[in-house]
């Protein structure tokens, strides 16, 4: 059968996968909002299935709020993106540099 | 290798290589198709482990909802795919250590023995008539009634911020007034005015 | 069998309070429109501040009580803190009306996001359940995103909010990750339960200080410590000053208090993993914040580097870990907070419309201009360098105590030599203040009209900075008092 | 009235004069602030009088007045030591503040910032009677640090000068480096004793004596040296030794009675009275004596020959101060606490003397400090010239003056002190009596005798100054004359100071009385020495001045650096004063741009070199390199912490 640990480690692929998506994309906000997306992926794919392991639901209703604030997060991110993009007519993460120092 | 472990090999490989491919392709609209995919498997991998009704919810909310908004919002913004070069090439070394040393110390936290077959090994699958979405039910409407208000408050707050971030009255907007037409009167519409027909003539 | 009774709704009764007034904000704002902005929902708002105070602090020191089927936990700690973050809210609305009103900020919206970012700093303070801790966070971060960018037409405010929303959910993510893990070593959510199946890991257990380090890693965030500290200058710097003031202000109580529930009664047993990183935290934010403070013009980025100083001494008292280290840190994020809103609200009052009043130059010959309003900032600014006899020198001198009584001798050395640096920032301040010319053509500044009522509420709260000197004592009894029982220890 | 009551009574009424003279004194006027800041510190000095007799009957109080806060087993209160050192120098500080107050009245007339200025003056006193009054630590700090901050807003009180500004955030700056030391020794001295109370903390000091500490480079370092030199580092820089002394000439920046308070009473002697108080620990520490030893000595020696050299009236007297205070510290190095108080006492009575009378002349001159521009007022202001002889040869230490007293019984006490470094430390001092006695007389013939070199419009307005500028002057010079008499034996026979000072190792076979000293002054070195100081100045200033110049051009070298004060300033400017300016933008340039961009990114050359322009600046306003940042500090935190 397969044990916990692969679980985990697919969990723990996909927030290195996104970590680096958030810090390696100079260009477009839309995917920085993607990968923040598969963070919160990955850590309900842990929550799942040490929810299934330890046969304890608690886990999968945590999932059940992260999944709800994500969509907000979402929603929220993307209603900012277009704040964003109305001011400067760009969304590239390169020209989001007048704060600095 | 038993059907589950086909499942969930395949599922993982397809989950870890589309979340790859969603933050390296350089069109943001395949980047949310991979996403899309990205989440179905993950369903597919929740539901090897009896999640079933959030792996539904999975394919609804995300699927379903949250990458259409981001689709919109792509298409919306009209992004000049042939500008966003893709710039991550030559940052992509130190994004690759960076990467494998966090890979390669989480790997081996979760293969440190507390989450082996032996410690914890997997649970016997629950009968046909085991509804999950009953028991979840039953616990978000009891012990987590708490959070779910919260979380009622989590959306209105989202509802709120999007909308008063992004609507805008344009005051050269036209646009009807129902509530005007409805209530109109007819001396608000005509107004008889008096002139004299030929000139020196009394109206 | 759940009843209404079980559930001790008691224990939650500022929130409710507040979260159902906000909604009557929402609904009286989009009914009853008038010629002033919030006319009527400005007022209602501060009521409902006020309500959730009084109602924070009407059981204060009855036993600790778990409510909610162990989501949330009222105790002593939880009453001051949520009545302070009501307060603290209303003073950051009463000092923001008139800047934001300037600046078409004042929208019921504003004022509801604010509201609802206070109910999720009371969920925070109050969470005995890891559930419950993160959706207070992401409430509270949710509203912050939202006031930032509500102002729509200025480009560095929504690029403060595009970099505090990817930050923010990158460590919320973080955050979120060492939850799983936890709850996967524990099996369970409930703090308590965590905190006894914790205590019995083997000491070497990875996973477990694997989570340990990202949960630090999130609270570290939310606190805005090095090196987690980079949105910090830049979301001060391009929000409006009203809600730069909200978030620097008023978050801080409930940040230290989501400290004491996750690590202090939940990872209790864990102290020397979690203690070590505090300190290097620590250490880290009072140096950089101190030192690159000096090198600022705009007044925002300075306090934004103070801040990050500020929270070093925060974690300095925190991780002691003993009794005196929390009520020494809670006392430090109390005081930083009275401190932020009165130099917050200096700057506000010396605004006006088209003019920020965010540059260090700015507040050139203020004594010149306003010689009260310069002797605010005099007060204000010793305290945050920490200069006898105000609060902040004694808020410095307690956490530093506690640190040195639990033997980090190195640590509290190298903060004492910091803060000696940091002090000149601050007393830059007073030095432009006092001893240079205004720029030509700075207004003078009057207290015509409106800002009367925030002359006297600024002086007040300056002022309180200096008098409670006398009774710091039973200021620090009374905090003692309040942490004597706190949460699942 | 209870004693508790009393004493709280004196340190508030002034803080009471402060407050009512500073933050009112534009509503109650001119004549109301200043009748309330005398009245407040008349009524200080009358009741520290009446505290000095009860003292001095044998009634010595220690004890808490009002207790702060009780933390983690510490006590902070407001405590009260009451006892000769303190009560000597309560009577020394608000007699000599009262008459700095009476003769502001003249001196100020004029000025815009009067009502503040009495609101500061009063303040001042406040802060160092909290200091010299307290029981522990925290207290003592808290008046340190008060002391340090009102100093700081007079000396830039016309903040409209640029040198003024200019030379208080020096007065600041420098004081800073000595309060570190003084923050931190504090802190040893928590860390060592448990306990912030002088008392617990004199109790337990000899059976921790030999406890050592390990310093860098594996030294042992005794932590009663490393307390005292710590402490000691703070008395430097509020009692301007050298290389800490470069704020004190620039102070003169302030008005004039400033400078009287400043240099005569109250900020200076602080440091002094600090290790004076702390004896009990000095007295452990051999090493930390001979570094206060050899520190005074050279202060005494160095800054008495910039005096020499000076042009301006109040820089004589005030380059004249540090001297005397490398007296004192000198005094204390010895091991004689006492005789190092009773300098202190002696010095405040006949510097504010000289101070005020150099305002006098000042005001006469309006406003001209230059005194190659004065001379022969000793006829226009007769009142002005006696007193400023008197101060002067108090000072050069000519019997019976105050100075002669309490000088030479430091130069004894040197002579037979055992304390290392004592042999130069006492060649050192024997060189500055002719050079104090140089320098005095110096002023007093370059400003009141020979020809008048000012201008004729100034002639004409020339006279004596009014009598709220003369009558303190009448008053200080009284004690001038008089307070070595009467103070020498109960000092020297250790009744004064009782055992609130550690007894030094007391010059056996010497007859330390007043009939003995005066008796012995004509076979002994010291005061032939300031004899021919004084003809000295007398040849160069009176019967040939144009020795002076051809001296100058002969020795143009030392005259240069001596002008230069040694180039302290020079090389402060050039290390802090840019340097502190540039740290923060160097630390943080160097550390974004060589640091991250040059060492981290180009030197793991071959894999990274593509990434150069990843990692630019911290900073940088880009949030991919916030979220680097982050992730590298979690990969970090998670690197150390699972493998450690």
């Amino acid at each position: 059968m397969i044990p916990l640990s692969h679980y985990l480690i697919v969990g723990a692929l996909l927030f290195a996968v996104s970590v680096v998506g958030i810090f390696l994309n100079r260009k477009n906000l839309v995917i920085i909002l993607m990968a923040i997306e598969l963070l919160l992926l990955a850590a309900n794919m842990n929550f799942v299935a040490f929810s299934h392991y330890l046969q304890d639901l608690s886990g999968q209703v945590f999932v059940f709020f992260v999944l709800t604030v994500a969509a907000a997060e979402a929603a929220i991110g993307l209603a900012i993106l277009i704040v964003l993009f109305r001011t400067r007519r760009s969304i590239n993460v390169q020209d989001l540099d007048r704060l600095r120092g | 290798m038993t059907f589950l472990e086909i499942v969930f090999y395949v599922f993982s490989a397809v989950l870890i290589a589309s979340s790859l491919l969603v933050v390296t392709v350089r069109n943001p609209v395949r980047a949310a198709l991979f996403l899309v995919l990205a989440f179905f498997s993950a369903a597919c991998l929740w539901l090897t482990l009896e999640a079933e009704f959030l792996a539904i919810t999975l394919v609804l909310v995300y699927v379903g909802a949250v990458m259409v908004l981001f689709l919109f919002v792509i298409m919306m913004l009209d992004i000049d795919i042939a500008q966003m070069r893709a710039g991550f090439a030559n940052y992509l070394p130190l994004g690759l250590i960076v990467a494998l040393v966090m890979v390669g110390e989480l790997t081996l936290v979760m293969l440190s023995g507390e989450f082996g077959d032996a410690e914890l090994p997997r649970p016997v699958g629950q009968p046909a008539d085991y509804s999950n979405t009953e028991a979840l039910g039953r616990l978000v409407y009891t012990d987590y009634v708490f959070a779910f208000e919260l979380a009622a408050v989590i959306l209105l707050v989202a509802i709120i911020a999007a909308i008063s971030l992004t609507l805008r009255r344009r005051p050269e907007t036209r646009y009807q007034a129902p509530e005007e037409q409805v209530k109109v009167r007819k001396e608000d519409r005509i107004r008889i005015v008096r002139m004299p027909s030929r000139p020196g003539e009394d109206p | 069998m759940m009843t209404l009774a079980s559930l001790n709704l008691w224990a939650i009764a500022p929130e409710i309070a507040v979260a159902s007034l906000a909604c009557l904000v929402l609904l009286v704002d989009l009914y009853f429109r008038s010629a002033r902005p919030c006319a009527l929902s400005y007022p209602l708002t501060l009521a409902t501040l006020i309500s959730g105070a009084l109602l924070s602090v009407a059981g204060l020191f009855d036993p600790p009580q778990l409510a909610l089927n162990g989501l949330v936990i009222r105790d002593g700690v939880a009453d001051v803190l949520k009545a302070g973050t009501c307060l603290g809210t209303a003073g950051v609305l009463f000092y923001a009306r008139d800047y934001a009103q300037e600046r078409d900020l004042w929208r019921g919206e504003y004022l509801v996001l604010s509201l609802f970012g206070t109910v999720g700093m009371m969920t925070m303070i109050g969470a005995a359940h890891l559930l419950t801790l993160y959706v207070g966070i992401e409430l509270l971060a949710l509203c912050l995103y939202g006031m930032i960018a509500m102002q729509r037409d200025s480009v560095r405010a929504a690029e403060a909010a595009m970099k505090y929303f990817i930050l923010g959910a990158l460590a919320s993510g973080v955050l979120l990750y060492g939850m799983s893990l936890l709850y996967g070593l524990t099996g369970s959510l409930s703090l308590e339960l965590v905190s006894d199946a914790s205590a019995a890991l083997a000491s070497d257990s990875l996973p477990l200080i694997l989570a340990i380090v990202m949960i630090v890693v999130g609270l570290l965030f939310k606190l805005g410590a090095v090196p987690f500290h980079m949105w910090v200058p830049d979301v001060y710097d391009g929000s409006a000053t009203s809600t730069t003031l909200y978030i620097s202000a008023v978050p801080k109580l409930a940040a230290f208090a989501i400290l004491l529930r996750l690590l202090s009664s939940g990872l209790g047993g864990w102290i020397e993993v979690w203690q070590d990183m505090l300190a290097i935290a620590a250490v880290l934010s009072i140096a950089l914040g101190n030192v690159v403070a000096i090198a600022q013009t705009s007044i925002k980025r300075m306090l934004a580097y103070s801040t990050i100083a500020n929270m070093g001494f925060l974690l300095l008292g925190f991780f002691s870990g003993t009794a005196a280290g929390y009520s020494a840190a809670m006392l430090y994020s109390v005081v930083y907070m009275v401190t932020t809103l009165a130099v917050f609200g200096i700057i506000l009052a010396l605004t006006r419309s088209g003019f920020e009043s965010d540059a260090l130059d700015d507040f050139r010959g203020l004594n010149q201009r306003n010689p009260w309003l310069a002797l605010l900032m005099l007060i204000v600014m010793f305290s945050l360098a920490g200069i006898p006899p105000t609060a902040g020198f004694f808020a410095k001198l307690l956490v530093l105590q506690a640190a040195l009584d639990a033997g980090f001798v190195e640590v509290v050395v190298a903060a004492v030599v910091l803060a000696v640096i940091g002090a000149f920032y601050y007393l830059r301040v007073v030095k432009l203040m006092y001893f240079d010319d205004p720029e030509p053509g700075a207004l003078k500044v009057s207290a015509h009209g409106y800002r009367r009522g925030m002359i006297w509420a600024l002086s007040g709260n300056a002022v309180l900075l200096l008098v409670i000197t006398p009774w710091i004592g039973q200021v620090m009894d009374f905090v003692s008092a309040s942490l004597a029982n706190f949460g699942a220890s | 009235m209870s004693r508790e009551l009393l004493y709280l009574l004196i340190p508030l009424s002034c803080l009471a004069a402060a407050l009512l003279a500073g933050f009112l004194g534009s509503r109650i006027g001119r004549v109301n602030a200043h009748r309330s800041a005398i009245g407040g510190v008349g009524l200080a000095f009358i009741l520290s009088c009446v505290v000095g007799w009860d003292v001095f009957s044998g009634n010595h109080f220690n004890g808490p007045v009002y207790t702060w806060a009780v933390s983690g087993g510490t006590h902070f209160e407001i405590g009260f030591l009451i006892d000769p050192l303190s009560a000597v120098m309560m009577v020394v500080v608000t007699f000599v503040s009262l008459m700095v107050h009476i003769y502001t009245i003249g001196y100020m007339a004029d000025d815009p910032g009067y009502t503040r200025f009495f609101g500061y003056t009063a303040l001042f006193t406040f802060a160092m009677l909290m200091l010299v009054m307290s029981n522990n630590f925290l207290q003592l700090f808290f008046g340190w640090e008060g002391v340090g901050l009102v100093s700081y807003l007079l000396i830039g009180f016309w903040y409209e000068r640029e040198s003024a500004i200019r030379a208080n955030l020096k007065a600041f700056l420098v004081n800073r480096v000595g309060d570190f030391g003084f923050i931190l020794g504090i802190g040893a001295v928590l860390a060592l004793f448990g306990s912030l109370d002088y008392q617990s903390v004199f109790d337990a000091a000899p059976t921790l004596a030999g406890t050592t500490v390990s310093g860098p480079f594996g030294s042992e370092w005794h932590w009663m040296t490393v307390i005292c030199l710590l402490l000691f580092a703070g008395a430097m820089g509020k009692s301007a030794q050298v290389p800490l002394h470069v704020w004190l000439p620039d102070s003169m920046e302030g008005p004039t009675p400033i400078s009287a308070l400043i240099h005569a009473a109250t900020m200076v002697t602080a440091g002094i009275f600090l290790v004076a108080r702390m004896s009990p620990l000095f007295s452990l520490s051999t090493t930390a004596l001979t570094v206060v030893l050899v520190i005074g000595a050279l202060t005494a020696l160095l800054m008495a020959f910039v005096a020499l050299v000076q042009t301006d009236i109040k820089r004589v007297v005030a380059y004249s101060t540090l001297s005397q205070l490398g007296y004192m510290t000198v005094a204390l190095g010895a091991s004689a606490y006492s005789v190092a108080i009773f300098h202190l006492a002696t010095h405040a009575f006949f510097k504010a003397l000289l101070f005020l009378a150099a305002g006098s002349v000042i005001i006469a001159m309006h406003h001209e400090q230059d005194m190659r521009r004065m001379g022969g007022l000793r006829k226009l202001m007769p009142v002005t010239y006696v007193t400023c002889v008197i101060g002067s040869l108090a000072l050069a230490g000519i019997p019976p003056f105050a100075g002669f007293f309490s000088k030479d019984a430091i130069i004894e006490a040197v002579h037979h002190s055992s304390t290392p470094g004592a042999g130069f430390a006492y060649v050192a001092v024997l060189i500055g009596v002719v050079l104090t006695a140089f320098y005095s007389f110096r002023l007093v013939f370059m400003a009141f005798h020979g020809e008048e070199r000012m201008d004729a419009k100034t002639r004409s307005h020339l006279h004596e100054s009014p009598w709220v500028v003369t009558v303190p002057l009448i008053a200080l010079a009284l004690p001038s004359v008089l307070a070595g008499l009467m103070l020498v034996n109960p000092a020297m026979d250790g009744s004064l100071f009782g055992n609130s000072v550690v007894a030094g190792s007391k010059p056996e076979g010497l007859d330390m009385t007043a009939v003995g000293m005066l008796a012995h002054a004509p076979f002994a070195w010291p005061f032939w020495l300031a004899i021919i100081g004084i003809v000295a100045a007398w040849v160069c200033y009176c019967l040939r001045p144009e020795l002076p110049v051809r001296a100058a051009e002969r020795w143009s070298g030392l005259y240069r650096l001596l002008m230069r004060k040694y180039g302290f300033d020079e090389f402060y400017q050039w290390v802090f004063a840019d340097g502190a300016r540039g740290l923060g933008r160097v630390l943080w340039e160097w550390g974004d741009r060589r640091l991250i961009d040059g060492w981290m990114v180009n030197g793991a050359a071959g894999v990274v070199a593509r990434t150069a322009g990843l990692v630019r600046r911290i900073q940088s306003g880009l949030v991919y390199h916030y979220a680097f940042a982050m992730i590298i500090g979690l990969v970090g935190l998670m690197s150390w912490f699972l493998f450690r």
